[in-house]
């Protein structure tokens, strides 16, 4: 693996720059998908299910399409068949029948689309909406998972409660029944999650006899809550078709890989799909391509035949606009006396929504395996549906909730063992190639690329002066302080994509990314790689970004913190492709062979003397040359999409396309340690985040403001699960009643710690050339652990069992063994109440 | 019939320039009109002021009057005045202008600090205090339009066993648990303010007291308005003005939400020891709910000693399935209004509110050198 | 004319929620309208000559108490107090509804609770200790319709004898089947409307018994049937206070009535009245 | 002036009159309307003495003539009639700050201001920031040299509320300036960023 000294020097890289999008946010010139007009542009509402499980018995819309102004009206019954999609092995993923439909006639949440209307304007959509007459017959639903595995609980769908794994390897997973039994739920006892019939489960290592040579044994259980995505900007878009092409605009994660997810829902070709999406107002997993209400005014243009704006309300968001799913975990920790973390048997019940399977639990066992190294452990997952909003990943799926289950277990761990809790992490903490479950089918564990999370334990400790807020006496009075260390981790990058940019005969590099602009700037930051590969100022780079008619190479989804390790992969090695062309060229044009020449500071020169070509005239050279040179012929080993960007980018000057073959041995994960200091008034119940520092292991910074960003905003978004977000279901009905962020409560800017720091270890990463990893979501777990860790050492250890910790759970904590309101701690273990 | 919950209903504007003009409105519109079928017509007149009540129900289409009177043109009901030695403020007056104004802030800061604790800024710049005042219930039920009691329906939903009551009424309850969320009326009735009232028949002044509803007398409303009434004056005597006041509000989030449970109190001392006091707890009743037997045993008493009497302040409360911690809350925002301490750590905030400042958080610092 | 007001359940269901408040505007109208007809009627139509008062077999008038018991004490407690228990319900019923607001919740509850312990004790005391059959209309009644129903003016004199009422008059037995109606459906939701509310009687349980659809008509039935009452209570006490009518409503407080009335108005045959003093709970 | 009638605030008779508004009042009527169907769009017929919808606003110190509905929010006017759609809507509830524009130097959430209450006031959306010649404002210049916003959908309204926050307190120490803009939500939430440009820009913005 050459050391990446041999393929860029880093100079761009690591310094801070203004991005090329930030202007027009700035100025209000950047468009967002709700602020496209065009001609004779459709207004479409939608037609919401009142119910959390309901079919459909009398529709009649006759009175609404009569209405003067409503255009076209779009029922379930209109929509293609989902096609099956092919994953990038080859391998075909047949369109499943449990997936979240656009529209649908036997909605399966309060909230989930039935039908929509497309009218002249907003009024009169709604307007005609109020004039459907349309008869909703109830149906089972239930809105807490413990419920539904309750012996003769209600099923969320008619054809099952649980996603059961495949029942033979290479078929798909599929939705079935699982019911526990009363005796499981008695065996738990108050407080403590029931251990039923698991869906899916793994192991390795003994872990009984873990137990039976742990010092201390902990059995805790914890809930996290169901908290939605939120981003600020709804999934609004707009559609229109122009000669059989579909033109559509809306908010994504990832440009280009948005393209074949719109062709699998409207069974289309995708070279008939041009996408827009220059700016995203936000994404946080919620719309990692997308999500499947765009096929609505696609489908109502085509039928009206005229452009249509779907208009997605706050409230509509609430309910299409995907949430991370609440877990509930049970955890049996063995830890030996120095605090080393033996054994561990994890279960967790996963509230999944009514569709597809979400993964957080299962990652939630893969990221426990790898953040607290347990000699021996074993995972046990039960994915339930639920009649609830649907769910997606959000930030550090599953990691953020193993960090919130395990954080405070391991801080008591401490306190019971009389250790410093720092210790107690860094013990358990992964270093190096450090194994991961689950295991392989041969039993044995993958291993990580590399792991330097003591080296961030250590570098934040100091930096939080933890010792020294350790070593403070307790405080006796009415306002308490709680210090809390904990670690997060997740995913950090992947293989396996292209980069392709063109050097013009004018000697700038165009840039084609199709990395989507959701306001991580990973788009724009990892072709400062390529910059520094190819030794050219930032200035003579041109990024194309957000629009799939301006030919994107296939690029990696913007989420899982990958972009920065995947995409700066491929970046290099599209250089790495320039540069052999340069050199082919500079020898074709002025003798001798390509070894003899190098390109930097703009040129491509022999050694020695010094003779060669501008990059202007090498891309002269490489049109007049033709073939590999200008486009003509592409390698064959790129993605389908990259193949047809080159194609319409043959003759425009030198392309350079490559897909990232640099080798790789291991999973890429990064690693953040948080340390948080709370003062708490037991008197209201009120506290606040005085001091917070994160220290991040994701290898090389790349753009240092950008990290930061991460560092700080994915930190508040797990603060913001610690403190204040959660959903609130009125279990009768089936209803939620927060709704609005008043009552579901993100947090502001007067929710940020006082003191906030952060600081990255920045060793390179061996496994990748740039040596850079994703930063995006390790920060989520870890700052929201720091924040529990914090609350239970000012409150005492078992003062709350569930996330987020809000004033009237601190009042109730805090009340008297004996006083009256005793009875009213949130007990149970539902996320909703 | 679907349900549609986002799109103002189209309805007539009216911005007439003077309290009489406002008021004959009202008056000819305010009187309901009779349908054919017998039913009574639709809601028919709205006064607007700064529009944060009731622009979202009118978006929400659970309120849908079919004219609308703006009052932010009739200037007569904005401004603050001394008249005499009472301090006369317009219901049309910002909450920002209350917050930051010279009298207000000088005799009655309970008022400034209460104002200044509302909500957001912006809110605050468009917000008014007669609205603040007359707002309506925030019940999460009541306000997502499902058909309780308050909506003239049959049930209160939030009372039922097993609902989601966190944020309901632990004192005075009847029938329907709704709170008053209003964080300067608490203070209006601490400093004993009287509200004028006007009709196009009559004029009528009440106590800020009196101006509230309990449940048990209209469970519709919570105030006296009537259709065709126009609150147009807030009068706040001298009797309170620059005794010892104590403004606390416990909310979850330091900005935009409303309070869990608040406390406005007025001290008068000579010496150490307490001549005469008012407490009023907001946020936890229907209405602003006055302390009167704590009021009653703090007289005459020494100040230091006196906190045992908020024990009297959880006096007939009863606590729903999770509204429990209020009781709790209500005798420590009653202590700490008694002895006078500094409001404690506010939740998440940098500072409990404009007015108090808090240490300068330092910026996020990349702390290490710089990777390179 | 719609009787009552719809509303959208949580559901988004088309629900009942209570009848429509302003009908009180209409059963008040009934109620005195039908009063000012009865009034006018009396007035207009020449009062029939009431027929020789007949002895029945039970013997010579003189054999009989100068006092006829028409009420015993306890039947006559029960009236009273059911009374004072409907009229306390329907004032708090519907003043809030008129425009009056306060605290009735309360009053109507235990109002309520007092009113069906009385129904309970008057259904009990009516089969043991009462004539029980004599409240029923039988088809013999209708006899005494001919003397009312035919006008003087056509001079037919109908084929029977003017047959005079035995205890209860024809129309008494028609109100009282009209109030078991009323009363024992406001009796049955009141009781289940319980359930609704925090009371001392039954646990709160808003939830129970009926769906929102359902909870929705036992309001509605509730809400109606005490619309009706407030005609029927007018056209009672109208009848009560009219002059020919006073010794039978001053029975109802003193319990007995002048011999000469009885045998003026009523059927002895009907209405059996023995010599010897009458047993105290009769 | 007035005369001070008895506390009492009901009158003693109840007249008929009074018994229909009370009904009103009481809600039960509010609650069988969603039943109405809504009355048509634009071409409803408008009583006499309401407002009339041709009207003159003054937004980034222009004069625009524009057909404004009664019940139309600024935020509506301002991105459906007169294309500014640096004004972001993204809760429509006065609950997000996104949509939060100047009028005559105060912040204020357009998603929850009627255009008719602010006809003859100065409407300052983010697009009236820059010089017509494309040079930023010194607050945007301070935003952009700290790299302050990422997805970028709140700095509109970050930047309106800054500004009319600015005019009162030109020097304000972070935690002053957090609470000034305290009523912006960003859920990127890297607000201590949002912080450091908003400062650097009110730097700029005192260099003159």
């Amino acid at each position: 693996m050459p050391t990446d000294a041999a393929l860029f020097t880093p100079n761009l890289t690591g310094r801070d720059y203004t991005t090329p999008d930030l202007r027009a946010k700035l100025t209000g010139a950047a468009r967002y998908a709700e602020d496209f007009r065009a001609e004779g542009m459709l207004a479409c509402r939608l037609l919401t299910s009142p119910m959390p499980h309901a079919r459909v018995a009398r529709l009649d819309t006759r009175a609404a399409q009569g209405m003067p102004g409503v255009r076209a009206i779009l029922t379930a019954d209109e929509l293609p068949p989902p096609a099956d999609s092919v994953a990038d092995s080859g391998a075909t993923i047949k369109a499943s029948p449990w997936a979240e439909p656009a529209l649908s006639m036997e909605p399966l949440h309060q909230g989930a689309p039935v039908l929509a209307v497309a009218a002249v304007d907003d009024a009169t959509a709604v307007a005609a909406i109020e004039a459907i007459e349309i008869e909703f017959a109830p149906l089972p639903f239930v809105t807490d998972p413990l419920d539904s595995l309750r012996p003769g609980g209600p099923d969320a769908r008619t054809g099952g409660n649980v996603w059961l794994p495949p029942a033979r390897a290479g078929e798909q997973a599929a939705v079935g029944r699982l019911k526990w039994t009363d005796e499981d739920f008695r065996a738990a006892g108050p407080g403590r999650l029931p251990m039923g019939k698991a869906a899916a489960e793994w192991s390795y290592g003994d872990v009984e006899a873990g137990f039976r040579q742990s010092a201390l044994v902990l059995d805790e259980s914890f809930v996290t809550p169901n908290v939605s995505h939120q981003a600020l900007e709804t999934r609004s878009t707009l559609a229109w078709w122009e000669n059989g092409k579909l033109f559509l605009a809306a908010g994504t994660q990832s440009t280009i890989q948005t393209v074949p997810a719109i062709a699998r829902w409207l069974n289309m070709d995708p070279k008939d799909i041009v996408f827009l999406s220059e700016y995203t107002g936000g994404g946080f997993g919620g719309k990692i391509t997308a999500s499947v209400s765009v096929i609505i005014p696609a489908l109502l243009s085509r039928k009206a035949n005229a452009p249509v704006m779907l208009r997605v309300t706050r409230e509509e968001e609430q309910y299409i606009g995907r949430a991370r799913p609440s877990l509930a975990g049970r955890m049996k920790a063995g830890f030996s006396p120095e605090g080393r973390l033996l054994a561990l048997d994890l279960f967790v019940v996963q509230d999944n929504g009514p569709y597809e399977q979400q993964h957080d639990a299962a990652i939630a066992g893969r990221m426990g395996s790898l953040l607290y190294q347990p000699q021996a452990m074993r995972w046990r997952g039960v994915p339930v549906l639920t009649n609830t909003p649907v769910r997606g990943a959000q930030t550090a799926p599953g990691g953020l909730q193993v960090s919130a289950f395990m954080g405070p277990l391991l801080a008591k761990a401490a306190r019971r063992l009389n250790l410093d809790p720092l210790d107690v992490c860094r013990i358990n903490a992964p270093a190096g190639r450090a194994p991961v479950g689950p295991p392989r089918p041969d039993g044995t564990l993958n291993a990580a690329t590399s792991a330097f999370v003591r080296e961030a334990l250590d570098k934040g400790a100091q930096a939080f002066r933890w010792g020294e807020r350790r070593a403070r006496p307790a405080d006796a009075g009415t306002v308490r302080r709680g210090i809390g260390v904990a670690t997060g981790c997740f995913v950090a990058g992947t293989v396996g994509f292209d980069g392709l940019f063109v050097i013009t005969p004018e000697g700038r590099l165009r840039i084609h990314c199709g990395v989507g602009n959701l306001g991580t700037e990973s788009f724009s930051d990892v072709q400062r790689v390529l910059a520094d590969a190819m030794d050219v100022p930032w200035e003579a780079c041109e990024i194309l970004w957000g629009n799939t008619a301006r030919h994107l190479p296939w690029s990696c989804i913007s989420g899982g913190s990958q972009t920065i390790h995947s995409m700066s992969r491929a970046a290099l090695a599209a250089a790495l492709d320039a540069r052999r062309k340069l050199v082919g060229i500079a020898a074709a044009t002025l003798g001798g062979v390509p070894e003899d020449y190098d390109v930097g500071g703009g040129r491509v020169f022999r050694r020695g003397d010094g003779r060669g070509l501008s990059l202007g005239e090498a891309a002269r050279r490489a049109i007049e040359l033709g073939g590999a040179y200008d486009g003509h012929e592409c390698p064959d080993d790129v993605h389908g999409m990259t193949r047809t960007a080159v194609a319409a980018l043959a003759g425009q000057g030198l392309v350079a396309v490559a897909r990232d073959a640099f080798p790789r041995d291991g999973q890429s994960y990064s690693y953040v340690a948080a340390f948080a200091e709370v003062e708490l008034d037991t008197e209201t119940g009120m506290y606040r985040i005085t001091d917070f520092h994160a220290e991040a292991d994701a290898g090389r910074v790349v753009h240092p403001r950008a990290f930061g960003g991460q560092m700080v905003g994915r930190s508040m978004l797990g603060i913001g699960h610690a403190t204040t977000q959660k959903w609130f279901y009125d279990t009768r009905y089936g209803l939620p009643v927060a709704k609005r962020f008043h009552q579901t409560r993100p947090p502001t800017i007067l929710s940020m710690p006082e003191r906030f720091t952060w600081g990255a270890v920045g060793i390179p990463d061996p496994q990748t050339p740039v040596g850079a990893r994703g930063i995006g979501e390790p920060p989520t777990g870890a700052a929201c652990a720091a924040v529990l860790c914090a609350l239970a050492h000012a409150m005492g250890d078992d003062a709350f069992i569930r996330a987020p910790v809000m004033a009237d759970a601190v009042l109730a904590a805090m009340e008297p063994e004996n006083g009256k309101n005793r009875a009213n701690r949130p007990r149970g273990l539902s996320a909703n109440v | 019939m679907a349900t549609v919950r986002d799109g103002m209903p189209h309805f007539d504007l009216y911005q007439p320039d003077s309290v009489e003009d406002a008021l004959a409105l009202l008056d000819r519109l305010g009187r309901g009109a009779h349908m054919d079928d017998g039913t009574d017509g639709p809601l028919r007149a709205w006064v607007l002021a700064g529009g944060l009540d009731c622009l979202e129900r009118f978006k929400d289409r659970i309120r849908r009057p079919s004219a609308v009177v703006d009052l932010a043109r009739v200037g007569a009901l904005r401004g603050v005045r001394r008249e005499g030695d009472e301090t006369v403020i317009g219901p049309m007056t910002t909450l920002a202008e209350v917050a930051r104004h010279p009298d207000i802030r000088e005799r009655f800061g309970l008022l400034a600090e209460a104002a200044a604790q509302v909500a957001s800024p912006q809110i605050r710049n468009q917000g008014t205090l007669g609205g603040n005042l007359s707002q309506d219930a925030r019940c999460w039920y009541y306000r997502g339009g499902w058909p309780c009691y308050r909506a003239g329906g049959n049930i209160c939903y939030a009372a039922a066993p097993g609902a989601m009551n966190r944020e309901h009424a632990v004192f005075g309850a009847r029938r329907c648990v709704a709170v008053s969320p209003s964080d300067t009326a608490p203070a209006l009735v601490a400093l004993e303010a009287r509200l004028v009232i006007r009709n196009a028949a009559r004029t009528r002044m009440v106590a800020a007291e009196d101006y509230f509803l309990g449940p048990e007398t209209d469970i519709t409303r919570l105030t006296v308005l009537e259709p065709d009434d126009l609150l147009v004056e807030i009068r706040i005597p001298p009797t309170w003005a620059g005794t010892r006041f104590h403004f606390e509000k416990v909310r979850d989030r330091p900005v935009w939400d409303f309070a869990l449970a608040s406390i406005a109190a007025a001290m008068r001392q000579t010496g150490d020891r307490i001549d005469q006091a008012r407490l009023v707890l907001g946020s936890v009743a229907a209405r602003p709910w006055r302390l009167p037997q704590v009021e009653a045993a703090l007289a005459g008493r020494p100040r230091e000693e006196a906190a045992d009497a908020a024990d009297l302040a959880v006096r007939g409360a009863v606590p729903l399935a999770h509204n429990g911690y209020k009781v709790t809350l209500a005798r420590n925002l009653a202590r700490r209004a008694i002895l006078g301490q500094p409001p404690g750590a506010p939740s998440l905030a940098m500072g409990a509110s404009g007015l108090m400042g808090a240490p300068d958080p330092s910026p996020a610092r990349q702390t290490g050198k710089e990777a390179s | 004319m719609n009787f009552v007001t719809w509303g959208v359940s949580p559901w988004g269901q088309p629900v009942i929620l209570h009848a429509a408040w302003h009908l009180l505007w209409y059963a008040l109208i009934a109620g005195v309208a039908f009063v000012l007809a009865h009034a006018a009627w009396v007035l207009l139509r020449p009062s029939p000559a009431p027929g020789p008062g007949s002895v029945g077999a039970s013997g010579t008038a003189d054999a009989l108490p100068r006092r006829i018991v028409r009420h015993s004490l306890p039947a006559r407690l029960f009236h009273w107090v059911m009374a004072a228990a409907m009229l306390v319900l329907l004032g708090t019923a519907f003043l809030p509804k008129a425009g009056l607001p306060f605290d009735w919740v309360g009053a109507h509850v235990w109002a309520g609770a007092v009113l069906l312990a009385a129904i309970a004790f008057h259904v009990v005391h009516a089969l043991c200790c009462m004539d029980f059959r004599a409240i029923w209309p039988t088809p013999g009644d209708l006899g005494e319709l001919r003397g009312i129903i035919d006008p003087p003016q056509f001079a037919k004199v109908a084929d029977g004898p003017v047959r005079r009422p035995g205890k209860y008059p024809l129309g008494n037995k028609l109100y009282h089947l009209a109030l078991v109606a009323v009363g024992l459906t406001l009796a049955a939701t009141g009781l289940a409307l319980l359930v609704r509310v925090p009371t001392p009687f039954l646990p709160h349980a808003p939830h129970s018994l009926f769906d929102d659809a359902g909870w929705g008509a036992v309001y509605a039935l509730h809400g109606l049937a005490g619309l009706s009452l407030v005609a029927l209570v007018i056209i009672h006490v109208y009848f009560a206070l009219r002059p020919e009518k006073r010794p039978i409503t001053l029975s109802m407080l003193t319990g007995d009535m002048d011999r000469d009335y009885y045998l003026a108005h009523h059927d002895p045959e009907r209405w059996r009245v023995d010599a010897s003093p009458p047993p105290i709970t009769q | 002036m007035c005369d001070h009638d008895a506390a009492m605030s009901r009158p003693a008779g109840m007249t008929r009159r009074q018994f229909i508004r009370s009904v009103i009042a009481t809600g039960v009527v509010s609650f069988s309307v969603p039943l109405l169907p809504a009355r048509g769009g634009a071409a409803a017929r408008t009583a006499p003495g309401t407002v009339e919808r041709l009207v003159t606003l003054t937004v980034n110190g222009m004069r625009r003539r524009v057909d404004v509905l009664p019940n139309e929010t600024l935020a509506q006017t301002l991105r459906g009639k007169l294309g500014l759609t640096g004004v972001k809507v993204g809760c429509d509830r006065a609950e997000c700050g996104a949509c939060t524009v100047l009028v005559d130097d105060v912040p204020v959430y357009s998603c929850s201001t009627l255009t008719h209450s602010v006809l003859g006031k100065a409407i300052l959306t983010v697009e009236g920031l820059a010089s017509p010649g494309g040079e930023l404002h010194p607050l945007q210049q301070g935003v952009l040299d700290e790299q302050g916003f990422q997805c970028g959908y709140c700095a509109p309204g970050f930047l309106m509320t800054a500004l009319g926050y600015l005019k009162t307190n030109p020097d304000p120490t972070r935690q002053q300036l957090a609470h000034g803009v305290s009523g912006n939500l960003c859920r990127c939430q890297d607000y201590d960023k949002i912080l450091t440009g908003l400062l650097r820009g009110a730097e700029y913005m005192r260099r003159g």
